[in-house]
C-alpha cells in the first residue's frame, strides 16, 4: 500500500503540467453555456487534441494516449490545478464513448471517436423526457422501424448541451408491447441538425442555457446509428449510467482544484479569527483529498478486476454536496461581493464561485438523484428490503 | 399577553396576498430584471394605495406612524409575491429620515412621497458593503457612511445579483445632506429595520416555495405514484415547514419588540430589539434558502430552470439571506463576545 | 398582538420567582434515576405542592391553582431558569391527569390527582411491549375480564420511572377478536406492587435505571381503574399522547433555562476568536426563543378554542433537535471534561450538561419517534399522500 | 501507487478480526468499565502474541519496527470489538521513548516490554488535558508536561469518561525521566500517531456500529415489515455508509504517509503529515459518531439501553471523537491561519 507515483507515472504527471502551463488561456474563457464560450470551448477542445489530452484514456489510433485510469486521475488533477477551460465535449467522451467502446461497432468507433476527439463534433445527451426523469422505464418517446433505420418521434428535454451542440445520443422505444417497462428500448445516435429536429434551448437557474427540449418528428436515423442491439437500449444505457456516476463525470480533480482556490481565498480574505469559516474551508479540504484517496483505492481495485458497482453512487452522492458546500462556503466569505452573478462585472475570481455555485446546485438533481442514489446505496451495498420508497 | 395577529392585521395580510396574485408580480420581476420597472412601478403604486409604505412614515409627514408589525405583515406578502424593487430600502430610508428630523427638510420632502408611493428609494449602508439596490431604478438614492449622509452623486454599471432582479449598483459619493453622530444612531435603527423586513420577506419567500413545491409533489408521478408518497420526500418538506414555523414566531416577535420600542422612544431597549432582530434574519434567512434547496431539489431538473416561475423564488432565497445582516453578522449580534456583557437573553 | 405580561400574569411570575429563591435546594439533587435520588425528588414534590407549585393549572380543590396555559408557560419558565430539580411526578402531571381530567370518573379523579399532587404516588408509564414501538397498535398484552375487573397478563418494556415508581397505566388487549389491531385496547391504571407485577430496572446508556421491564401474570385490576369505556383504550389513549409530544411534556422554559445556561458557559469559557463555537451556541439562544415565542402564539390559539394537532408533532421534532445540538455544544465548549460522565467527581456543574445530553439523546425516540413524527407532519399538515412510509 | 491494502496486510486484519470475535471482547469491557481488568489484560497478551504492539516498537528492542499502516489494520479491528484499556497511549509512549533514545534506559527498559505485551503504558499530554486514560490499571504511567517527561508521581480519584470503560485520572508529578526540546519533539510525534490510531480505532467502532444497526432493522418489523424498508431508514444509513468509506481513506492514507516519513526520518515531512492525521481524525471520528447517533435512533429504545451490547460502541464513538484531537483542533491544524502560510494541501 502506497502513495508514491512510479517514474513513468511522474513523468507523465510532468509533461501535462508542462503542456498546460504553456496552453492554458490566460484569461478564462466566457461560460460554455453561452454560444460564444461554446465556440470557445470547442476551439479549446481543439488544441487539446493538438497536444493528445483530449482524451487521454483512449487507444492512440482514436486520438488518445492510451492511459491508464490512474495517469487520467493525475491528468484531471492538474488539468483543475492549472484552471484549465470546462470540458464541453464532457458528454461524448466520458458518456457516449465508454459505450461505443463496450457496444459499438468497429466502424461506429472508428467514424464517431476521431472526430469527437477533435472538439468537431459535440454530443448532448437526449435520456430525460417530460414524464420519466428518475423513472427512466416510463420513456414513451418511440423509434418505428423504417427502410434502413428508424424513424424517431417524440419529446425529449434536459438535454444538456443541446443548445449548440452537433449529434445526440438516448434511448427510445422501440418495441412497445414488451413485457416489461425498461425492456423493447433502443439506444441510438442521431443529428441534431437533422430534419425533423427542433431544438429551444432552456435557461438554467441563472438563465444560460445549458440544456435544451428536443421536439422528434419522423427524425430519421440509420441502422448504422444504432448501438447494440434494437430492443437491448436499457442494457446499453445501464453501463453508461454507471461511468455516469463513477469517477469520469466529476473527477476528484474538479474538487481538489476547486478546495485549493477556496483555501487561497481564505488566506488572502478571511478574518483569522472566524473559525467559523474555517472549519467550513477544512472541511472542504477533507472531502477533495477524501475523494482523491478514495479514486485512488478504487482505480487499484478497477485495475485488478474490480467493479465500481453500487460504489459509484455513493461517490456520486458525496462530490455532488461537498460542491455545494464548498461553493456555498465561497459565497458566505466573499461577503457583499458573494450576492453578484458571474455576469457582473465586478463579480470575483471572473465570476468563476457564482458560476460553479448555479452548476453544482445541479449535482443532486442530475445523472440520478442522489434520493435514488441513497436508496440504491442501502439496497444494494447495506442489502436493505427494497421497499416502495 | 397575546402573542397572535389581530383580526386587523391579519385581513390586511390576506387583503394584500389577493391583491398581489392578481397582479402577476412573475411578470413585473421578468421585466424588472430586464430593466423594465414599468410593471413594478404599478405593482408599487398599488400597495402605496393598499398603505403599505404609510406603514413606515409618521403621523405629521402623512403617513401612519412607523407599524412594524403591519410591516411585517406586508413584507411577508412582498416575498410571497417575488415584489421587485428596494423595498426594505424605502423603509429604512423613512426610518432613517424621521429619526433624523426635519432641519433640513428632507423629511418633509421625502416622507410624504414615500407614504404616497410617489417615491422609491434606494439606501445603501456602505460600511456594510459598496452596492446599492436598484438605484438605477430608484427616484433618489441616500448614501450612509460612517456619520454622513449623502446623496448618490452618480450611478455605476448595474451589477446583477444571484437574484437578477436585484440590480446593485455602485455609486459616487454627492452632495452631504446631513452629518454628525445622530446620522450614525439613525443608521443603525434604519439598518434593523430593513433587516427585520428582509427576515419577514425570506418567511414570504419561503412559505411560496413550500406551497408550491408540496403541490408539485403531489401532482408529479414517478414509478407509478406521486412522489410526495415518498418519505424521503416527506420528511424533507417536513424540515421546511418546521425551519419556517418556528422562524415565524422569531419574526413575529422582533416586530412586536421593535414596535415597543419605536412607540416608547427608549434607545435603552435597542440592543435587545437588535438581537430580537437578529435571530429573526437568521432564522428566516436559513429557513427560506432551505425551501429553496428542497424546491429545487423536489422539482428536479424542472426547479433549475430559469423558465418556470419557481426560480424567481429560488434565487431570491439566495440573495436575502445576506441582505442586511449575513447569518454570521446576525449571530455576533447576538452573542458579541464573552468579554463584553452583550444582551443576556435569558436568564443566565 | 403583544408580548406584555398583564399585572395578574405578572404578579404570579414574581410570587413563582419569590418562592423558587427561597425553596430551590442549594445543592443540586442527586439524579432521579436512582434510588436515592427519586426519593429526594419524591420529597421536593412534596414540598411543592406545599406552595401550591406541584400543578398549577390543575383546579384547586386537586391542589392546582387554576393557572392559565400562559401561566403555565411562565410558571416552566421560572421553575428552569432557578435550576430547580427535575419532576418525577411528570408521567402523572403530564399524561395520566389530562386523560383522567378527560375521560376519568368523579371518582378516580378525585381518587388518583390529590396523592399525585402531592408527590404520594409516582407513575409510570406503560406502552411499549417488546413488539410494539413505534407501532403501538401491535400491543399483545392482554386484559381478561374477570369478577369485578381485568386480570393482566404479557410483557411492557421501556416504562420510564416504573424503577421506583409506585403505579403505572396503559394500554392491554382486553377485546383480542376486534375488527381492527388499534380496536379493542383497554386503558387501565394497576398498582406496582401487586401480586403477579414484576419489576426488572433497565439501565439506560449511562446505566442509569431510567426505565423498566415489567412482566404481568394475572394481575388484577378493579374495573374502577379503567379509564373510559373498556375497549376504546385507543381513542383514550391519544388524546394522551398528543399531550405528550405537545407543550407540556418538555415546556419551553427547559430550553430557555439551558440556553441561558450553555450563554453563561460560553461567557465563562470560550476563546472569544472560537466563532464555530459562539455560532452554535447562538443557534442554541434562537432555537430556545423560537420555541418560547410559539408556545406563546400556541397558547394564545388554545385560548381561542384552538387545538395543538400535528403542530404538537413538528414541536416535538423541534425540541428534541435542540436539546441535543444544545448538549453536543456544551460538551464541544467544555474541551477535555466535557468527556466526563456524570458520576465522575470532576464534572463540571455537577454533571448536569453530561447527564443532559445522555437525557437528551433519548428525545428523537421516545413520545413517537421522530421519523414517525415526521410522516405525520407531511400527511396531516402538508396534506402529502400517505405511503407505506 | 497500490493505494490499497497488501493481501498480507489484509490477512492480517482478517486474523485479528476472528480472534477478537472469539475473545468475548464486550464481557472484558465490562469487567474493565466495573474496575476487573483480568479479562481485558488477557485479550492484550493476545493482541501482543499476534504482534501488534510489536509494530510500534524497533526491531532493536525486539519490535517489528513503527509500521503506521499495519498499526492502523490492527486498530480499525480493536475498534469493532472495543478492546479495553490505553492502546492508543501505549504505542504513543513507545514512539515517544524510541524518539528519545536510549541515553536514560527507558527504551532499553519498556519498548521490549510493551512488543511482548507485559506493559501497559498510560501515557498523557498534559498541554491537551489533565487526565490520563486507565493510569490506575497500567504498568506504568507517562506524563509529558511542555518539555519535561515524568513518571507519574500518585493516581487521583477514577473519573469515568462518558464511555465508562476509560477510566481517567489526574496524576500527581512524579520523577523526571527527560527534559529538554527533543521531549516536545518527541511528544508530538506521538501526539500524531495517537491521533491517528484513535481515528483507526474510531472508523472501527463506526463499521461495528453500521454493521449491527444494518442487521437489527433489516429483522426488526413494525407496521407489518421490516423497519429495513423504510426510505428514512434506508437514508441514513447509507449516509453513514458514506461518512465511513470517505473516511477510511483518510486514515489509511495519512498512515501510508506517516510511514513514508517515519522511514524517510524526515522532519520537514511532518506538517504535511500531520495534516494528513488531522484529517483522517475529522472525518473518522465524525463518522463514527454519525454512526452512533444512527444506531441509536434506529434500535429506539433499545439502543438507548445499557443492557445491549451496541451501548459499548455507542459511548465509545462519543469518547473517541475528543480524544487526541477534537474535531475543532483538528481543523485548526490543517488551517493554522491565514497569517501563515501552513501546509498548502492542494495547489492553491
Amino acid at each position: 500500500m502506497d502513495l508514491e507515483l512510479g517514474p513513468e507515472d511522474e513523468e507523465f504527471r510532468q509533461e501535462t503540467r508542462t503542456w498546460l502551463a504553456s496552453h492554458v488561456p490566460a484569461e478564462p474563457l466566457p461560460s460554455l453555456e453561452t454560444a460564444k464560450g461554446f465556440a470557445a470551448h470547442r476551439e479549446w477542445e481543439r488544441e487539446l487534441y493538438g497536444g493528445r489530452w483530449s482524451a487521454v484514456t483512449w487507444p492512440e489510433e482514436y486520438g488518445g494516449r492510451g492511459a491508464s485510469l490512474l495517469r487520467w486521475l493525475l491528468f484531471e488533477e492538474e488539468y483543475y490545478a492549472a484552471r484549465a477551460p470546462g470540458r464541453v465535449s464532457q458528454n461524448g467522451i466520458s458518456l457516449l464513448a465508454p459505450t461505443l467502446f463496450a457496444h459499438g461497432t468497429d466502424e461506429q468507433v472508428a467514424r464517431v471517436l476521431p472526430p469527437m476527439a477533435r472538439g468537431q463534433t459535440i454530443w448532448a445527451q437526449a435520456w430525460s423526457e417530460p414524464g420519466a426523469g428518475s423513472d427512466l422505464a416510463a420513456l414513451r418517446s418511440s423509434a418505428v422501424r423504417t427502410d434502413g433505420g428508424w424513424l424517431l418521434r417524440g419529446h425529449k428535454t434536459w438535454s444538456s448541451r443541446a443548445a449548440f451542440a452537433d449529434r445526440a445520443f438516448g434511448l427510445f422505444r422501440s418495441h412497445p408491447g414488451a413485457d416489461r417497462p425498461h425492456h423493447g428500448l433502443t439506444y441510438l445516435m442521431f443529428d441534431l441538425a437533422a430534419p425533423g429536429v427542433t431544438v429551444r434551448p432552456i435557461g438554467r437557474l441563472d438563465g444560460k442555457p445549458a440544456f435544451a427540449e428536443l421536439r422528434l418528428d419522423d427524425v430519421f436515423v440509420p441502422d448504422a446509428d444504432v448501438i447494440g442491439e434494437p430492443g437491448q437500449g436499457w442494457q446499453v444505457a445501464m453501463s453508461t449510467a454507471g461511468n455516469e456516476r463513477g469517477l469520469t463525470l466529476r473527477s476528484p480533480g474538479r474538487f481538489t482544484a476547486a478546495a485549493g482556490r477556496l483555501a487561497a481565498l481564505w488566506r488572502a480574505t478571511a478574518d483569522p479569527a472566524d473559525t467559523a469559516l474555517r472549519d467550513r474551508v477544512a472541511d472542504a479540504l477533507i472531502g477533495a483529498r477524501a475523494y482523491q484517496l478514495s479514486a485512488y483505492a478504487g482505480v487499484a481495485r478497477l485495475t485488478e478486476g474490480g467493479t465500481p458497482g453500487a460504489g459509484a453512487s455513493l461517490t456520486k452522492v458525496f462530490w455532488s454536496e461537498l460542491d455545494i458546500a464548498l461553493h456555498e462556503t465561497a459565497l458566505d466569505l466573499l461577503g457583499p461581493r458573494g450576492e453578484l452573478a458571474d455576469a457582473a462585472p465586478e463579480a470575483p475570481d471572473h465570476g468563476s464561485w457564482a458560476d460553479g455555485w448555479v452548476f453544482a446546485l445541479a449535482g443532486p438533481v442530475y445523472a440520478g438523484t442522489n434520493e435514488i442514489q441513497r436508496d440504491i446505496i442501502a439496497e444494494r451495498l447495506l442489502g436493505l428490503p427494497k421497499g416502495r420508497r | 399577553m397575546r402573542f397572535l395577529l389581530d383580526a386587523e392585521q391579519a385581513e390586511f395580510g390576506r387583503t394584500l396576498g389577493r391583491m398581489l396574485a392578481a397582479a402577476d408580480t412573475p411578470a413585473a420581476v421578468r421585466a424588472w430584471g430586464a430593466g423594465d420597472s414599468g410593471p413594478g412601478r404599478a405593482a408599487w403604486r398599488r400597495l402605496a394605495g393598499a398603505g403599505v409604505f404609510g406603514l413606515a412614515v409618521p403621523e405629521k409627514h402623512e403617513g401612519a406612524g412607523l407599524l412594524p408589525i403591519e410591516l411585517v405583515v406586508s413584507f411577508v406578502e412582498l416575498g410571497r409575491h417575488a415584489v421587485p424593487g428596494p423595498l426594505a430600502e424605502t423603509v429604512a430610508a423613512a426610518v432613517l429620515l424621521d429619526r433624523l428630523g426635519d432641519a433640513d427638510g428632507l423629511a418633509d420632502t421625502w416622507l410624504p412621497a414615500i407614504a404616497a408611493g410617489d417615491a422609491m428609494v434606494s439606501y445603501a449602508d456602505l460600511s456594510r458593503g459598496p452596492y446599492a439596490l436598484d438605484a438605477a431604478t430608484a427616484d433618489v438614492t441616500l448614501l450612509v457612511d460612517g456619520d454622513t449622509l449623502r446623496a448618490s452623486g452618480g450611478n455605476g454599471p448595474v451589477q446583477p445579483s444571484v437574484d437578477p432582479v436585484r440590480r446593485l449598483t455602485r455609486c459616487a459619493a454627492g452632495a452631504v445632506l446631513a452629518s454628525g453622530p445622530a446620522v450614525r444612531a439613525a443608521a443603525a435603527q434604519a439598518a434593523d429595520t430593513a433587516r427585520l423586513l428582509t427576515a419577514a420577506q425570506a418567511l414570504g419567500v419561503g412559505r411560496r416555495l413550500l406551497d408550491d413545491t408540496v403541490a408539485y409533489v403531489k401532482q408529479r408521478t414517478q414509478f407509478g405514484v406521486a412522489i410526495g408518497s415518498f418519505q424521503a420526500v416527506k420528511h424533507r418538506l417536513a424540515d421546511v415547514l418546521l425551519a419556517l414555523e418556528l422562524a415565524e414566531p422569531l419574526v413575529y416577535g422582533a416586530a412586536v419588540e421593535l414596535a415597543g420600542a419605536s412607540q416608547a422612544g427608549v434607545a435603552g431597549s435597542a440592543d435587545a430589539t437588535g438581537v430580537g432582530i437578529a435571530m429573526a434574519k437568521v432564522a428566516a434567512g436559513e429557513a427560506a434558502y432551505t425551501a429553496a434547496r428542497a424546491a429545487l431539489q423536489l422539482h428536479g431538473a424542472l426547479g433549475y430552470t430559469d423558465e418556470l416561475d419557481l426560480s424567481l423564488w429560488i434565487r431570491k432565497a439566495r440573495a436575502l439571506r445576506g441582505a442586511w445582516g449575513t447569518p454570521a453578522e446576525c449571530r455576533a449580534r447576538i452573542l458579541p463576545g464573552p468579554a463584553s456583557a452583550g444582551a443576556q437573553i435569558f436568564h443566565e
